[in-house]
């Protein structure tokens, strides 16, 4: 369930890149502060093992199709939120870059959906507090069980109020709800129960490495209120994009909660300048979107959007089909001249 | 597992490909991944029903591509595979939204239609920049890049090493998984049991490949920082590069191209 | 004719990237026949192994078992009748304890009760290695886990055995063992080595592989004697016959 | 009394599950000497390398490098003047670019600038692999991979060349470069291996462990000579000393 650059708008899209962003500064400055030297190849090898874990598949009985480990949980259980975070985010970067899946915009939400929520949110909020210190069979079961369902719930309903909040979907916000979290539910059990036989396995192997997460963690009020501020700017960012009819409503708030949260990586960096880019952008007129609960009144929509249909009027339907036929024509044209010239000046050097 | 080795096999392949020599393989990495996000943030901040203004956005990737001279056929293969995500949910916006929005002669377009295109087009646009960034690049230096543009070091760290055993790991996995294939016949092996003590194996490896990269690592001289050893310069090339892509970009944002160039040419036949 | 032949037809095998890692090989076994497979790194050893049970499909050429092709419909027969024992023997340990390893074949072909009881039994009792079933795979010293590796496919009682290496990484009191068992062992077997003085006591033919092509094939003690043919294939004779006083050298 | 002088005094290492790994380890190496350990599958070989650069630390006794027992504050010390080969390179191949892997270490030794490059050139230079350097670790050959790795120890100018299992993996034609470049180095090196025929070959000296002790030491020749010992200690001659297998001798 990777979220697509496709589907997303580019303001929701540089929101969520600045609480990821957020997220992975706050846990590098984490880890670089604990100094332990045997984590860096051990989160570089882990996050091999989860994308090697990924490629393979098992059936599901009953069912025909067939799951894989998500691992965010697994990790955190692991190597504790700060490096399972740091670890899930740098496999969906290589996802990203190499497979394109997701891709680069999306990359915030899906930083967010699958290694925030599974371990700044789920893990410390949910796991660390429900299981104690020294858990039986059954309450280990349980709330592990309970922990991957609500991680999985969670990420697909912020992949939902993302896609909505971008508007560029037209399916409606309660259908789409309804197709994914069953969906995940069923996701979930299976990430759980998948989770609960690797970490059982790990402790009859060697229990040595699960009894470096079992101390209480001093830093984890810290990072439980990183979560709740991040929860925060994401509601905030995601209803308001539905409250206002002012259509620079959001990229005014998120200006002024990401200015908030004074991480250095809000103002440098890339969000910056994304967020820069859309404010640029933003002073021409943006287009409302068709509401798209109501698909009977499309066309009364289509005539209110201020541009692209203004010019897109009955007859220039096919002038913007020819013209795309010539833009395209003309493109190729362009490429294959400078593959051509390309070869020529190489040709001689070589 | 035939998927193992293709997604490897992927990967290697960018990475030779990221190899090439041309000027554009030369260029600062900062300067392809600026350009590349300026582009993208352009591509995706049009409405839904926007699909003629989102062409001539091709020319950014096709001039990459011939310039870089990447083989075309391959990303154009590799594009049309991704994204099933953001297409099974395009194809939902027919159903839901029918209203007419377009009339090309007698035939009678949806909204619903429209933006259903104009998400596919979007994918294809969007994916192929970010393929042909890697494809000019390589990992390592847009890591590097991405580091001098405020990424944390820690996670740059993570990042390099995550790929170099990205390659051992998944030829482990992938022969653990062969192993297990060729043993289970039909789908019967394959159930959870045997996937999860499979894990819990391949786990157990890496934990001990690990520490035994820690050991080497520490017996030359890691302290726990990484310290670099060469870098890029951003000079008038590089600056050229990008203000020129993110000026057209910006440009082909404004003035929808194939709009203007189509009603230029049916005004003339009309 | 027998029905356990082994037939290797003209087969080709290019790599997505564009390795070329077999481009002509063709060679067949017969029944109860130990073939060697050498060659250097690289040569495109492991890429053929691959071939016999299927992993890999050929780009042109075919593999033939008991003159049945090697294809997508009859795979399931093919790994049956093909006992695949990996070069690294954690590759092929995948259970929580050796009796479970050995057991995932036979419960996968349907057997159950005692019957699975006596086919696991007898697989660990041919390697030595009753007293292991109970233990977990990582807990087993080098030599061990090779045993329990051979034991896993020898419980699925294939046609014929393919192995990867088998000597890699064992001490010489486990090599030899080892050899000792192959010896003993009278199925067709096909084997891959770099240590040419296993492959000297084991198998009576040797095929030798150089990028991609077959060299050279026939009797073991002929290949070795022939010192040009083996420095050309980066390969040397085994270290038991360079310098005897008294043949050659 | 040279500088260089490595001492292992009543080593003895118990692993955290209890397994007594070493239970009584002492020899000592001279400057310029080549020493092998060998020893069966378990026998403690690894583990007693790992004791040299101090990733392990003992239960009990001492390894002095120069006089100076290794512990936790001159760990950084031990580290530059025993050079570790792995025995698996891609444990020890870890940046993106064999260049960089090799400049990894002179970095962390503070070297830069033209200093650094005539260091990892240099280094490149001595295991013939310039022309690698600016490959990535995963497009290398077995060979390849290993001579690569024994650069990135090299560039650190070591004292002492610790090597676990070299030869492991590879083609004849590969181990015989390799043999040839470990006789020209003429470093202290202490290596494992099971390949008792390149140990015939590099090292002067052997050392014997057996379940954690040391059961033999002395010169090469002699120990191999001693069948009875070897019988006990799970090894056997070398293959080139067991007589010809063609003509039976
Ligand atoms: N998955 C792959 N993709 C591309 N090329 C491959 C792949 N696997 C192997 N090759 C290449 O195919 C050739 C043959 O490889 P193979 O593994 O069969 O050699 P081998 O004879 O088994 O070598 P070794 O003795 O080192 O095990 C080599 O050049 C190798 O680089
Ligand atoms: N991390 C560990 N925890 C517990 N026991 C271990 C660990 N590593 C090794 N051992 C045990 O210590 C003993 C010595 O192991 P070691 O790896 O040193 O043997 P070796 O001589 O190198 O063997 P080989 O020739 O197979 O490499 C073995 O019995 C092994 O099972
Ligand atoms: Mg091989
Ligand atoms: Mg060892």
């Amino acid at each position: 369930m990777h979220m697509a650059d496709a589907l997303l708008s580019p303001t929701v899209g540089a929101a969520m890149w600045a609480v990821s962003a957020g997220g992975v500064a706050l846990c590098s400055a984490r880890l670089c502060r604990e100094r332990d030297d045997r984590l860096a190849p051990l989160m570089g090898v882990l996050g091999g093992f989860l994308f090697a874990a990924q490629m393979i598949n098992f059936s599901i009985p009953g069912t025909g199709s067939s799951g894989h480990l998500t691992g965010g949980l697994l990790l955190a259980i692991l190597l504790g939120p700060s490096a399972a975070l740091l670890t899930v985010a740098s496999v969906l970067m290589i996802q990203a870059f190499f497979f394109a899946d997701g891709g680069l915009l999306a990359l915030g939400c899906n930083i967010f959906n699958l290694g925030i929520v599974p371990a700044l949110l789920v893990y410390p909020l949910c796991y660390r507090r429900l299981i104690g210190t020294a858990p039986g069979r059954l309450r280990e079961t349980v709330v592990t069980f309970v922990s991957a369902l609500l991680a999985m719930q969670l990420g697909a309903l912020s992949v939902v109020l993302e896609t909505a909040a971008s508007g560029i979907s037209a399916l409606p916000l309660d259908k789409f709800l309804l197709l994914m979290q069953p969906i995940h539910l069923a996701i979930g059990l299976v990430e759980g129960a998948v989770t609960l036989a690797v970490v059982s396995f790990l402790r009859k192997a060697r229990p040595e490495l699960l009894a470096r997460q079992s101390g209480p963690s001093a830093t984890s009020t810290r990072l439980t209120l990183a979560g709740c501020l991040i929860c925060a700017l994401l509601i905030a960012g995601g209803l308001s994009r539905f409250a206002s009819v002012k259509p620079d409503g959001l990229e005014w708030s998120v200006a002024k909660l990401t200015g908030a949260t004074s991480l250095p990586e809000h103002r440098a960096g890339l969000p910056a300048l994304l967020t820069a880019l859309q404010h640029k952008t933003a002073r021409f007129p943006e287009y409302q979107i068709a509401p798209a609960a109501a698909p009977g009144q499309a066309p009364a929509a289509a005539s209110t959007a201020p541009q692209g249909m203004a010019v897109a009027g009955k007859g220039s339907g096919v002038a913007g089909a020819v013209g795309t036929v010539i833009t395209v024509l003309l493109v190729a044209g362009a490429a294959l001249i400078l593959r051509r010239s390309g070869r020529a000046a190489v040709a001689p050097e070589a | 597992m035939a998927s193992v080795h293709g997604a490897l096999l992927d990967l290697k392949r960018l990475d030779l490909l990221a190899r090439g020599g041309t000027s554009l393989h030369r260029l600062d990495p900062r300067a392809k991944v600026l350009a590349t996000l300026v582009f993208i943030v352009c591509v995706v901040s049009f409405g839904p029903y926007q699909l003629s203004a989102l062409i001539p956005f091709f020319i950014f990737p096709a001039c990459l591509i011939a310039a870089g001279r990447l083989p075309a056929g391959y990303l154009a293969g590799k594009v049309a595979l991704v994204a099933p995500f953001a297409v099974a949910v395009g194809i939902c916006n027919p159903f839901f939204d029918r209203g007419i929005l377009l009339h090309l002669g007698p035939l009678e377009v949806s909204g619903g239609w429209v933006s259903f295109a104009s998400i596919v087009v979007r994918t294809a646009l969007t994916v192929t920049a970010a393929l042909t960034l890697t494809a000019l690049t390589g990992f390592a230096p847009i890591c590097r890049a991405l580091v001098r543009l405020g990424m944390p070091k820690t996670f740059a760290m993570q990042l390099l090493f995550l790929y170099r055993y990205l390659f051992v790991l998944a030829e482990e996995a992938g022969r653990a998984s062969r192993a297990r294939e060729l043993r289970s016949f039909g789908r019967k092996g394959k159930g959870l049991a045997s996937y999860a003590s499979l894990l819990g194996h391949l786990l157990l490896r890496t934990w001990q490949r690990a520490e035994r990269m820690h050991m080497a690592m520490l017996a030359r001289g890691y302290t726990g920082t990484f310290l670099a050893a060469e870098c890029g310069r951003f000079g008038a090339r590089e600056l050229l590069f990008v203000l020129f892509w993110s000026a057209l970009c910006i440009i082909m944002r404004l003035y929808n191209g194939a709009e203007l160039l189509g009603s230029l040419v049916t005004g003339y036949l009309s | 004719m027998s029905h356990h032949i082994l037939e290797i037809d003209h087969l080709r095998h290019v790599y997505p990237d564009g390795t070329e890692a077999l481009r002509e090989v063709s060679f067949s076994v017969c029944h109860g026949e130990s073939v060697a497979v050498i060659g250097a790194n690289g040569a495109g050893k492991s890429t053929l192994l691959a071939h016999l049970n299927g992993h890999l499909l050929p780009h042109s050429g075919e593999v033939r078992i008991g003159h049945v092709p090697v294809c997508r419909t009859n795979l399931d027969e093919a790994r049956r009748t093909v006992g695949m024992v990996f070069q690294d023997p954690d590759d092929q340990l995948f259970m929580p304890t050796v009796y479970e390893d050995v057991a995932f074949g036979p419960l996968n072909l349907g057997l159950s009760g005692p019957e699975l009881q006596n086919c696991v039994a007898g697989a660990l009792r041919r390697v030595d290695a009753e007293h292991l079933a109970g233990k977990a795979p990582y807990h087993l010293s080098a030599g061990e886990k090779r045993r329990v590796a051979i034991a896993t496919v020898l419980s699925m009682s294939p046609d014929i055995l393919v192995m990867d290496e088998p000597t890699n990484g064992l001490d010489p009191y486990a090599r030899r063992q080892l050899i000792g068992f192959l010896k003993d062992f009278h199925h067709s077997k096909i084997i891959t080595s770099h240590d040419l003085d296993m492959v000297l006591e084991v198998c009576e033919r040797t095929v030798v592989l150089s990028q991609g092509v077959v060299r050279a094939d026939g009797p073991t003690l002929e290949i070795f004697r022939d010192e040009a043919l083996l420095r050309e294939c980066r390969l040397e004779k085994p270290l038991s016959m360079q310098g005897c006083p008294v043949c050659g050298t």
